[in-house]
């Protein structure tokens, strides 16, 4: 049955339970993104120390694929240098687009997500959680704005 | 107008089905359920043929060849032109400006219009129910002119708050511009009431008909709109079809928003002069197959009646309110289908509308989920997105039951 | 592109005839002789039911539905773009937007690039070949920011007088906007040269490639131009088709020129944020199935070979242009084929173009006469109007027979 | 043969030998006018005395059948009420419409044009003339701009 490639039982236990679920106080970095095609809007904080994510979390609302990604995510990229999450992070949609074969030590629970690829527009709900935390990454702190093209 | 509208009569539905090939598509051996009318309809045989047979038969650019497909061409599109000014009751087929849509010509009313008349200060009057098309263009407008938007407001209900209307409909509100119906609410406002209040502090109004034109009868001069934008495809036509009525004197008035071959009369070096209306809006190869094909598509809507139309869709989203109500959904917008068309947007429990969209996939329902290009209203509802079903001529209260019946599946995963 | 292409060889006309169903029309008996390929091409049966099969299969709107049916579409929408993408070798399909066609894409240009980038006294440059649609939307932003449009001049054989081009292109000059090929004339510019003269100055390159891009290859990173516009219409695709290519870096700085649904990120009351590029230039429903059709038309292309096309187009109008000049008309535009594409315009003796079209049309002959929307190069010329003959893919040395006997009616009657 | 039916000897005649072809000084009305589609151009000059048409010319370049039907038009109206040549101006378009069956007396030559009504997009180049004299005795002298518009 088709569904249970996308609603695996993983998939729903980090809906229903998110794990770091939460602002961060002290968070040096943090960004706000939002899914234009259904308005779902993640935040991602990001606590760093020494080169490392010392500490991450998200807020927001969405539904289960974007929510159980973000949550997922925070679990993979705690303690990781910040180029190990980039390159997790690139790896990730990788994977979304079908052509990164996930390593199962390195995704570990993401690797759930795989079956979304056959839903190609809840690919970006998959995938949006991973693109806030790059921008969080990568904007080094200023990257607080939701948009890229202000009107 | 087909004669048989004066006497009242129901869709045969089962043969209006047999008119749409798509509707023989399956999702994992289900029969597909469509409904998602409210972002695009589907095209009967008569309106894929009559496109194919401009481009197999009398394929031309139109207003320009002096030979006989040029003259069959331009026969086709102008009477596309006569039908559409028909249809809507226009004083004649020079009031209908073809564009590809209610964006475009919302786009057109908020330029041509707005770039010139609208100066810093005046006011433009919109709701919090608007599609972004009608949004976005007046913002582009703002812009440039220094005039300021203001919103009518919704209750809880979804329909709009008029308490206020004096304070917000002012002689410096220069044009209402207003949806005849919500594509995220399905809410239809009193539109005539809200014509004359407009034209009584001197504003004139433009009506975004995306979902009013396809689901029931409009008539502009017994509405006396100023102006009034629909799109084709939402109502049985090809996509890129569609156009903006106006009267004469407001279209006249108006600069076109394209410059280009055969909108002018004159090109010199350093200016040009324009046609006369509509032409002078119509720059460039036009959609001559679409508009054709739009021709096509009103001619089979005035051969079910639009009063039968529109009948049809009252009594399925009646039902379907009821029964989805009944499953435990969330229903947004006026509760009676006399204040509405057939466009329902809900919640089903706790259920993310992305979630249930792709489980009612799985099913064969076709629903759409987001925020239905309507984020103010999502914003006044406080949710990001809703689940929206909409109907249309073919379909069935039974497609109402497979939905409702569709529902358990997501409960099953996620209640 | 097809790996035919690698090996020169002709177009098999026959076949490509059989492919066409509207050349099977007969006029006052006679087979259908068209000339006008400039104005419209005809359209392969591969076009038609492709966009017959995406309304009876694959209909919905794209990039809303989370269905299959609104995945189908969204897949045969951004297909599409990638086939045009590929066949103008542009670097990725975020760099093609889509358009009603070349009018729409000017205006895009003048309006989203012009009206942001240009202020008084900064020069557009244009020639006095252009067509209306590359002059009238200039006009228009030059009225809104005081830009000042100055004008190539043509030499009497109809070709780009490029003497004093030193004095016409000067760091004044923000942009060169220029056609790949008159419609009017047939004259193909040196592009390349005036790109880099151009870019030399400062100045950005827009092409209009409506008349261009159906006859031959256009390579646009080759071509290093910063904008392309182009017209499914005019390459065997549906009306209402069409596109404009852009550098990443100029499309991303341009303002949209529409505004409505699917172009935004986030939509407040008073403002909004756009999405990336081409999407925030695609507010509201698209021609979904036009370019899906342009797509069936740019696969029918390729298979033939763009350089076959061009070979085809090259050896019809040397023919055409010496029987034309033996008969005793005055050809406009360069004598040397190399120069021009297949748009020939002439006088025949001193038979009115109007009349001209009007007998030959009773011989089946359908040809262009008026100002072919190019009246500053009519004035050049001193006429009102020329008759013009102008030849595609489907056409056939037999034909230009028939067009050339069929000028003697015209003698008959008026000489 | 329909030809025939649009290119009459008594058209060829006017077109060959246009009748009132020429300035009119002293002329108190005139027009110019072009037809968009071809770039035809007609300038009409009338001469009016106790309102009546007391002369009437023609000037430009175009196709049989407008420089037909302006020829013919000067000598229709020469002599007429102003009112009588309005009158045989919106006869004539009717009868280019196909609504109005031309009277053989009022019309004179001018009924050769009836077989245009076939050719619809010729129809302008014949109505050309006739919208010019039209403007032109409207317009009591200021009518001269040729453009509706002004971009
Ligand atoms: C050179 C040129 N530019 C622009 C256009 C306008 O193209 P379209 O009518 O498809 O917008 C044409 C078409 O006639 C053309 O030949
Ligand atoms: C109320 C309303 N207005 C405007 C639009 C925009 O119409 P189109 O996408 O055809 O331009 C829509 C379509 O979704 C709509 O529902």
């Amino acid at each position: 049955m088709a569904l249970d490639d996308i609603y695996k039982e993983v998939i729903l236990d980090h809906y229903k339970s998110p794990r770091n679920k939460r602002e961060l106080p002290g968070a040096e970095l943090s960004c706000t993104r939002n899914n234009p095609l259904c308005g779902d809007e993640i935040t991602v904080f990001v606590h760093q120390q020494d080169g490392r994510v010392a500490g991450v979390s998200f807020q927001g609302a969405g539904c289960s694929i974007s929510q159980s990604s973000a949550s997922m995510m925070t679990e993979a990229v705690q303690g990781r240098s910040l180029a190990e999450a980039l390159s997790l992070a690139s790896d990730f949609r990788g994977m979304m687009a079908g052509e990164v074969d996930p390593d199962e030590e390195e995704f570990g629970d993401l690797i759930a997500l795989k079956g979304v690829v056959k839903y190609p527009i809840r690919i970006k709900c998959a995938v949006l959680a991973w693109d806030v935390l790059q921008e969080a990454l990568q904007g080094a702190g200023e990257a607080t704005a939701s948009a890229p093209h202000e009107a | 107008m087909s004669s048989d509208e004066r006497h009242p009569r129901s869709l045969d539905v089962a043969r209006v089905r047999a008119d749409f090939p798509i509707l023989e598509r399956t999702v994992n051996g289900k029969p597909l359920v469509y409904l998602d009318s409210a972002a695009t309809s589907h095209k009967p045989t008569a309106v894929i043929d009559a496109v194919s047979d401009f481009y197999a038969h009398h394929n031309a650019n139109a207003h320009r060849g002096l030979y006989f497909l040029g003259e069959e061409a331009t026969e086709a599109f102008e009477g596309a032109r006569g039908k559409v000014a028909r249809f809507f009751n226009a004083p004649g087929p020079e009031t209908i400006v073809f564009t590809r849509g209610t964006t475009e010509s919302m786009n057109l009313v908020a330029q041509g219009w707005g770039r010139k008349f609208l100066k810093a200060g005046d006011e433009v009057l919109l709701t919090e129910m608007e599609h972004h098309s009608n949004i976005v263009p007046w913002q582009m407008t703002a812009q440039v002119t220094g005039c300021v938007l203001r919103y009518i407001p919704l209750t809880d209900d979804g329909v709009l708050d008029l308490t206020d209307l004096g304070s917000l409909l002012t002689e410096r509100t220069k044009i209402l511009s207003v949806t005849g119906m919500s594509n995220a609410l399905g809410t239809i406002p009193p539109l005539s009431r809200l014509v004359e209040a407009a034209h009584a502090v001197g504003a004139i109004v433009a009506i975004d008909a995306a979902q009013l034109a396809p689901h029931s009868r409009v008539d502009v001069q017994a509405l006396d709109c100023d102006l009034l934008a629909f799109s084709g495809h939402k109502m049985l036509g090809p996509t890129a079809s569609g156009g903006l009525y106006g009267k004469a004197e407001v279209l006249d008035a108006m600069d076109p928003m394209f410059g280009g071959g055969e909108m002018i009369y004159e090109v010199y070096p350093d200016h040009s002069t324009y046609k006369e209306i509509p032409y002078k809006f119509e720059a460039g190869t036009m959609q001559i197959a679409q508009q054709v094909g739009l021709g096509a598509a009103i001619d089979y809507l005035e051969g079910l009646g639009m009063d039968a139309v529109r009948r049809h869709e009252r009594e399925i989203t009646s039902y379907a309110l009821g029964r989805l109500i009944e499953a435990g959904a969330t229903v947004f917008g006026p509760a009676d289908p006399g204040l509405r068309g057939g466009a329902v947007s809900f919640w089903y429990r706790d259920v993310h509308p992305h979630d249930l969209a792709t489980i009612l996939n799985e099913e064969g329902v076709a629903i759409r989920a987001g925020h239905h290009c309507a984020q103010l209203v999502m914003r006044r509802f406080g949710t990001p997105a809703t689940a929206r079903a909409s109907f249309y001529v073919y379909n069935t209260l039974e497609e109402v039951d497979v939905l409702v019946a569709a529902l358990a599946r997501a409960q099953d995963i996620f209640v």
